[in-house]
C-alpha cells in the first residue's frame, strides 16, 4: 500500500530543537519523545513549524509504572506526528493543551475521568464519563484498579418494582 | 366477563403504543425497532404508534444493558408511564447484559431496575422478531384485561398463544 | 425574557440515543448549551483488554451498531500491522465493499433522521424503505443485517458468491437512481431547504480549529478523507472522489453525504466486479509482537482512530478508541449559540452522532468566564462575529 | 322545529353522535392517506375507535403541583366549543339553529380551543408544555387575521351573516370557490395552521418539544384532546365547505323534500372529505417550518392574500350574491 507524502525523522527533529529527536514508528507517523513540562512548547511547534493543524488523539497508556500520553496530529500534508509524554504514576499533572488546540479539551476531560491524570488550566474539569455516584478517587481504567464487590458504585439500587 | 371488559381488553389489544428508550444499548437494537414502524415492517397496521412521551405509552421497550448512569432515568421513566403499563426488554443486552455483561459501568439487564414482562431474544432481534416480541406482549395485554388484573407470570419461554385477535 | 433551562434528553424523542442537553435559551433563542453524554459508557477498553484477539472482535463489533464493521476493520488492520501480516488482496476487496455498503446503510439512515427531525417523516419512511435494500444485500454477503462478523485478524470469515455479486449489481443501480432522487428532491423541497440552509454554519478554519472530521468537516471545505489520506484495504486500487462543499451548513452536510453515497455505490461495484481470487484469510499467529499502532479509518461519521498497543502476548496492552462523533461534537456547541431552539435536533442530527460510539466526550461550558482559557474564547467570538458579519444575526 | 327535534338534531344525528363517529372517520382517512403516501399499510378503519377506548381505560395520572381540575375544566370547555360551533355547520341542509350572525359565533367557538391549549400547557407545569403553549399562541395570532378576512368573503358576497344563509345564497350565485379561489386556497392553509398540522405543528413538535401542551396528559385527558383535535378537523372542513363549496346543496334540483335533504347531506361528505384529502396530502409532503419562517410567511404572503382577496370581493361585488 503506497503510504502518504514522505514524512522523515529528521524533518521533525529539526523542527522539535532540544525537546526531543524525531524517530519513524511507521511510514508516515514519526514519534517524539518529550519532557512533561515543555509539552505545550512541543504542540505549539508542531502546529506552526510542521503544519499540523489536526489533533487526531491524545492517547493514555498505563504501563504499570508510569502514564504516557501520545498526542498524535496530521495535517494538509498527511503526515503524523506523536508527541509522546511520561507522567509519575502517584501525582500526573500536565498543563492543559486546549489552549493551543480546542478539542483537546474534550479528550482530557475524558482521560481524568478514567485515568485520574490532572490536566493544569482546563476550564471544566467536572465529572462526566462515569455516573454521578460513582466513588471519587476510583479511576477504572487504570491497569491496577479491579472493582471491589463489596464497594457500591452508584446507579440504581436494586429496587425492581 | 361483562361486555365493557372484552371490548376493553380488544382495545388495549389493538392499540399499543411503544415507548423507546436506550438505556446505553450499542443503538443495534434501536435502528432494528426503528426499522420496525418504516415500510417495509410498519406496524402502525398493528395499531402500534411510537409516542414521544412516557405519559402516553403502554409499552416501554428498553434496548441495551443498563448503564449505571442510565439506570435512575430508566426508573424514572418507568414510574411516570400510567397503568398499565408492560416492558420488553430487547436482545441479549436486555436479558443480562449480553456481551457488556460484568464491564464496571454496567449493571445488567433491564430487570435490574425495572419488572420486565417479555425478552426478545436476538443481537439485536431482527424486526420482525422484535413485532413477535410485541405480539406476545399484547397477548399478555389482552390476557390481563380479561382478568382486570395481572395474569400470574412464568419465566420461561412465551407459551405457544392462540391467534393474536 | 428570562432564560429558561429546557432539559433535551437523556430520553427525548429528537434523540436516538441517550444525550443530554441543559439548553440554556432566552425565549426561542439558545443562548449556552451543556452537553453530557457517556449514557451508554459501558467500559469496553477495559474488557478488551482482558479478551484475546478472537473474543475482541465480537465485544468490538458492538460499540456501535450502525458502524460496527468500522470498529472491527480498524482493529484487525491494527492487528494485522503489528504481527506485520500480508491480508490477501480478496479479503482486503470484501472489507472495502462491506465498509461501503455499511456507509450506504448509514448515511440512507442519517437522511431519513435528518428529515424527521424537522418532521418531515415521508422522506424518513422512503429513505429507510430504500435502506432495507442495502440491508438485504448485507445479509446476502454475511448473513446478518447488522453486526455482520465479516472480519477476523489476517482476512475475512464471508465469501461472495457469484450469484450474489450478480444481485448485487441489480440492487445498486437501483439504489444509485434512489440515491439521485434524493438529490434532486432535497435540492427542491422548499421546507427542507428552509430548515437546512444556513442553520449551524462552519467556517472551514472554524471547523479544522474545532476538530471537525467526516462529512462535518468536508462539508466546510476541509479534504480530509482517511480512504485517501492514509489508504486501507482496498481504497488505494479503486479510484473514487472526495466530495466537499463549502457553506457548512446542514444543507452542505446533507449534499456530501448524498454525494458520498453515490461514490459509494460505484465503490462497492468496482470492488465486487473486479474481486481478485485467491484465499480469504491467512493464519496469523496467536501473539502479537511488543508493537504501537495508530490504526485510522474512515467510518460513515468521520476519521475513527484505534491505538493499539500490544506487548508479546495474545491480548492488546491498552486500546484507546477515539471515535468521529466525539471530534465533531466540539463544532456543535459553538455552532448552535444564537440559533433557534427548533434548530437544536437538525444540528445534532447535521453531525450524525452516534453516541454507542463516543460514550465518553462531555464539552466544558463554553461560557468563557476567567481570563484562563483566552485562546478559546478569542476562538468563539471570532465564530459569533463571523456568523454576525455574515448572517446579520 | 319543535324542541324534541332539535334536542334529535343537536344530540343524535348531524349532532353530537355521528359527529364523533365521523370525527373517529376523519382521523382514520387522515392516517391511512399519509400512511399510503409513505408507501405504508397504515392503520385498520377501527384503529381510532380502539385507540380512544384504550385511552379512556388508562390510569389518569395527574403530575405533581398541576392544577388537574383546571386541566379537566379547559378540555371539557374545548370540547364543548367545538361541538357546539358543529351545530350551526349545514349538514342536511340549512342548519334549524341557523340565525343571523351564527357564523360570528362559530368563528368564536372555532377559535377556543387554541387559546385553552395554550393555557393547558401553561397549566401543565412542564417547560415543554409552556414552550409549546406560547408557540401555539404566537401560531394563533399569525394564522387568524387572514383565516378570518378570507372567510369573511363569501359573507360579503352573499350578504349574509349566517352560514347556513351563505351556503343557500350559493345555490344560486354559485360556488363562492369560483369567484374566491385566492380565498379557498388562504382558508385551507389557515385551517391547516389552526388545526396545528404538518407543516405547522409547531406547538405539538415532537422532535423538539417531546408532545408540547399534551406531553402530561395521560389516559381520558389525552382521549378528549385527541378527540377535540379530531372534532376540529370535522368542524373546520365542514366550514369551509359551507363557505366555499356551497356546503350540502347539489347544483341541480332535486324535487322530494327528503331526497333533497339526502343528496345534501351527500354533498357535504363529499366536500368534507375532498378537504381532508387536500389537508392531507400538505400534511404528507412537507416538513416543519420554524416559528420566525412561519412569522414572515404568515404576515406577508397569507395575510397579503387575504386583503387582496377581501378588496376584489368589496370591489367586484365578489359573484353577485344577495
Amino acid at each position: 500500500m503506497t503510504r502518504s507524502a514522505a514524512w522523515t525523522a529528521d524533518r521533525v527533529s529539526a523542527a522539535m530543537q532540544g525537546l526531543g529527536t524525531g524517530e519513524s514508528v511507521a511510514a508516515n507517523r514519526v514519534r517524539v519523545s518529550v519532557p512533561a513540562a515543555r509539552v505545550l512548547e512541543a504542540l505549539a511547534r508542531t502546529r506552526d513549524r510542521l503544519r499540523c493543524d489536526h489533533l487526531i488523539q491524545i492517547a493514555t497508556v498505563d504501563t504499570g509504572t508510569t502514564f504516557e500520553l501520545h498526542y498524535h496530529l496530521t495535517g494538509a500534508h498527511r503526515g503524523i506526528v506523536s508527541i509522546r509524554v511520561e507522567l509519575p504514576r502517584d501525582a500526573p499533572r500536565i498543563r492543559s493543551a486546549h489552549g493551543i488546540l480546542p478539542p483537546a479539551a474534550l479528550y482530557e476531560r475524558q482521560i481524568h475521568d478514567l485515568f485520574g491524570i490532572e490536566f493544569e488550566g482546563h476550564p471544566d474539569l467536572r465529572r462526566l464519563i462515569l455516573n454521578e455516584d460513582w466513588p471519587e478517587s476510583e479511576y477504572p481504567l487504570r491497569k491496577d484498579w479491579v472493582m471491589d464487590p463489596g464497594k457500591s458504585y452508584g446507579g440504581a439500587a436494586k429496587e425492581v418494582g | 366477563m361483562s361486555l365493557s371488559r372484552r371490548l376493553v381488553a380488544w382495545a388495549r389489544g389493538k392499540s399499543p403504543w411503544i415507548f423507546l428508550f436506550n438505556s446505553g444499548a450499542c443503538n443495534a437494537c434501536d435502528i432494528e425497532i426503528l426499522a420496525a414502524i418504516t415500510p417495509r415492517f410498519d406496524v402502525e397496521r398493528l395499531g402500534i404508534l411510537a409516542k414521544g412521551s412516557p405519559r402516553h405509552a403502554d409499552i416501554l421497550i428498553v434496548t441495551g444493558p443498563v448503564t449505571r448512569k442510565q439506570a435512575a432515568r430508566l426508573r424514572r421513566v418507568y414510574d411516570q408511564m400510567p397503568e398499565p403499563k408492560y416492558v420488553i426488554a430487547t436482545g441479549a443486552c436486555g436479558a443480562n447484559g449480553g456481551v457488556f455483561q460484568g464491564l464496571y459501568h454496567v449493571l445488567g439487564g433491564a430487570d435490574q431496575v425495572v419488572p420486565v414482562d417479555i425478552y426478545i431474544a436476538g443481537c439485536p432481534p431482527r424486526p420482525d422478531e422484535i413485532i413477535d416480541g410485541i405480539a406476545k406482549c399484547v397477548a399478555l395485554i389482552k390476557a390481563d384485561a380479561r382478568r382486570d388484573g395481572r395474569v400470574t407470570r412464568r419465566s420461561g419461554p412465551a407459551p405457544p398463544q392462540e391467534a393474536v385477535g | 425574557m428570562a432564560e429558561i433551562v429546557v432539559p433535551i434528553g437523556p430520553q427525548h424523542p429528537a434523540l436516538k440515543e441517550p444525550v443530554n442537553f441543559r439548553v440554556i435559551a432566552d425565549g426561542e433563542t439558545i443562548v449556552r448549551l451543556e452537553l453530557d453524554i457517556s449514557y451508554n459508557h459501558r467500559g469496553i477498553e477495559k474488557a478488551a483488554e482482558t479478551r484475546d484477539f478472537v473474543h475482541a472482535v465480537p465485544l468490538l463489533e458492538r460499540i456501535c451498531g450502525i458502524c460496527s464493521h468500522s470498529h472491527t476493520t480498524a482493529f484487525v488492520q491494527g492487528i494485522e500491522e503489528a504481527m506485520r501480516v500480508r491480508v490477501p488482496p480478496r479479503a482486503r476487496y470484501i472489507r472495502t465493499a462491506v465498509a461501503e455498503l455499511e456507509r450506504l446503510h448509514s448515511h440512507l439512515l442519517w437522511l431519513g433522521v435528518a428529515a424527521h427531525e424537522i418532521g418531515f417523516n415521508t422522506l424518513f419512511m422512503w429513505t429507510w424503505r430504500d435502506r432495507e435494500v442495502v440491508q438485504d444485500l448485507l445479509e446476502a454477503i454475511s448473513g446478518n443485517r447488522v453486526n455482520y462478523g465479516v472480519n477476523e485478524v489476517g482476512g475475512v470469515r464471508v465469501d461472495v458468491p457469484e450469484r450474489v455479486v450478480a444481485r448485487a449489481m441489480k440492487d445498486l443501480s437501483f439504489l444509485g437512481r434512489r440515491i439521485e432522487r434524493y438529490g434532486t428532491l432535497v435540492r427542491e423541497e422548499p421546507t427542507t431547504l428552509v430548515r437546512f440552509r444556513g442553520v449551524g454554519r462552519l467556517t472551514p478554519d472554524a471547523a479544522l480549529a474545532l476538530g471537525t472530521v467526516g462529512p462535518t468537516a468536508r462539508a466546510s471545505g476541509v479534504p480530509y478523507d482517511v480512504r485517501k489520506d492514509d489508504p486501507y484495504a482496498a481504497y488505494d486500487d479503486i479510484p473514487f472522489r472526495v466530495v466537499t462543499q463549502t457553506a457548512g451548513d446542514v444543507f452542505a452536510r446533507t449534499l456530501v453525504r448524498i454525494g458520498e453515497m453515490a461514490e459509494s455505490v460505484g465503490i462497492v461495484r468496482r470492488s465486487l466486479l473486479d474481486l481478485p481470487g485467491g484465499p480469504l484469510k491467512v493464519t496469523s499467529p496467536r501473539v502479537a509482537p511488543r508493537a504501537e499502532i495508530l490504526s485510522r479509518y474512515e467510518a460513515p461519521r468521520g476519521e475513527l482512530v484505534h491505538f493499539i498497543r500490544t506487548n508479546n502476548t495474545d491480548k492488546v496492552e491498552r486500546l484507546d478508541v477515539r471515535t468521529p462523533t466525539l471530534a465533531n461534537w466540539t463544532s456543535v456547541v459553538s455552532s448552535l449559540r444564537g440559533h433557534p431552539l427548533a434548530d437544536l435536533p437538525v444540528v445534532v442530527a447535521a453531525i450524525d452522532p452516534c453516541l454507542s460510539c463516543t460514550s465518553r466526550i462531555a464539552i466544558a461550558r463554553p461560557d468563557g468566564t476567567g481570563t484562563t482559557s483566552m485562546t478559546w474564547d478569542e476562538l468563539r467570538d471570532h465564530g459569533k462575529r463571523y456568523y454576525r458579519a455574515t448572517e446579520g444575526l | 322545529m319543535d324542541p324534541l327535534g332539535i334536542v334529535a338534531y343537536g344530540l343524535l344525528f348531524p349532532g353530537l353522535v355521528f359527529l364523533i363517529g365521523y370525527a373517529l372517520f376523519f382521523e382514520f382517512v387522515d392516517r391511512k392517506l399519509a400512511a399510503r403516501f409513505q408507501s405504508r399499510v397504515g392503520p385498520p378503519l377501527l384503529q381510532p375507535f380502539a385507540d380512544l377506548v384504550k385511552l379512556l381505560s388508562k390510569e389518569d395520572v395527574d403530575t405533581e403541583g398541576s392544577d388537574a381540575t383546571a386541566i379537566r375544566a379547559i378540555l371539557i370547555l374545548a370540547f364543548a366549543a367545538v361541538a357546539t360551533a358543529f351545530l350551526y355547520v349545514p349538514v342536511l341542509g340549512p342548519s334549524p339553529l341557523a340565525f343571523q350572525g351564527d357564523l360570528v359565533v362559530v368563528l368564536y367557538l372555532f377559535t377556543l380551543p387554541t387559546i385553552l391549549l395554550f393555557l393547558l400547557g401553561w397549566l401543565s407545569r412542564n417547560v415543554f408544555g409552556t414552550i409549546g403553549g406560547t408557540r401555539a399562541l404566537t401560531q394563533l395570532f399569525i394564522y387568524e387575521v387572514p383565516l378570518f378576512l378570507v372567510l369573511l368573503g363569501p359573507a360579503i358576497a352573499a350578504q349574509s351573516w349566517s352560514l347556513s344563509g351563505i351556503a343557500e345564497a350559493q345555490r344560486a350565485s354559485g360556488w363562492a370557490v369560483v369567484a374566491q379561489p385566492i380565498g379557498f386556497l388562504v382558508a385551507l392553509i389557515g385551517l391547516q395552521a389552526k388545526l396545528e398540522r404538518a407543516p405547522f405543528d409547531l406547538p405539538e413538535a415532537d422532535t423538539e418539544l417531546v408532545a408540547g401542551p399534551w406531553t402530561e396528559l395521560t389516559g381520558r385527558k389525552l382521549a378528549m384532546m385527541r378527540l377535540t383535535m379530531d372534532l376540529a378537523l370535522v368542524v373546520g372542513s365542514g366550514l369551509v365547505a359551507a363557505l366555499f363549496l356551497g356546503g350540502p346543496s347539489v347544483p341541480w334540483v332535486v324535487e322530494p323534500a327528503w331526497l333533497a335533504a339526502a343528496a345534501g347531506f351527500a354533498a357535504f361528505l363529499g366536500k368534507t372529505l375532498g378537504i381532508l384529502v387536500v389537508l392531507a396530502t400538505i400534511r404528507s409532503a412537507m416538513g416543519r417550518i420554524r416559528m420566525d419562517q412561519l412569522d414572515a410567511f404568515g404576515w406577508t404572503v397569507l395575510t397579503g392574500a387575504g386583503i387582496l382577496q377581501i378588496g376584489l370581493v368589496l370591489v367586484l361585488g365578489g359573484g353577485g350574491g344577495g
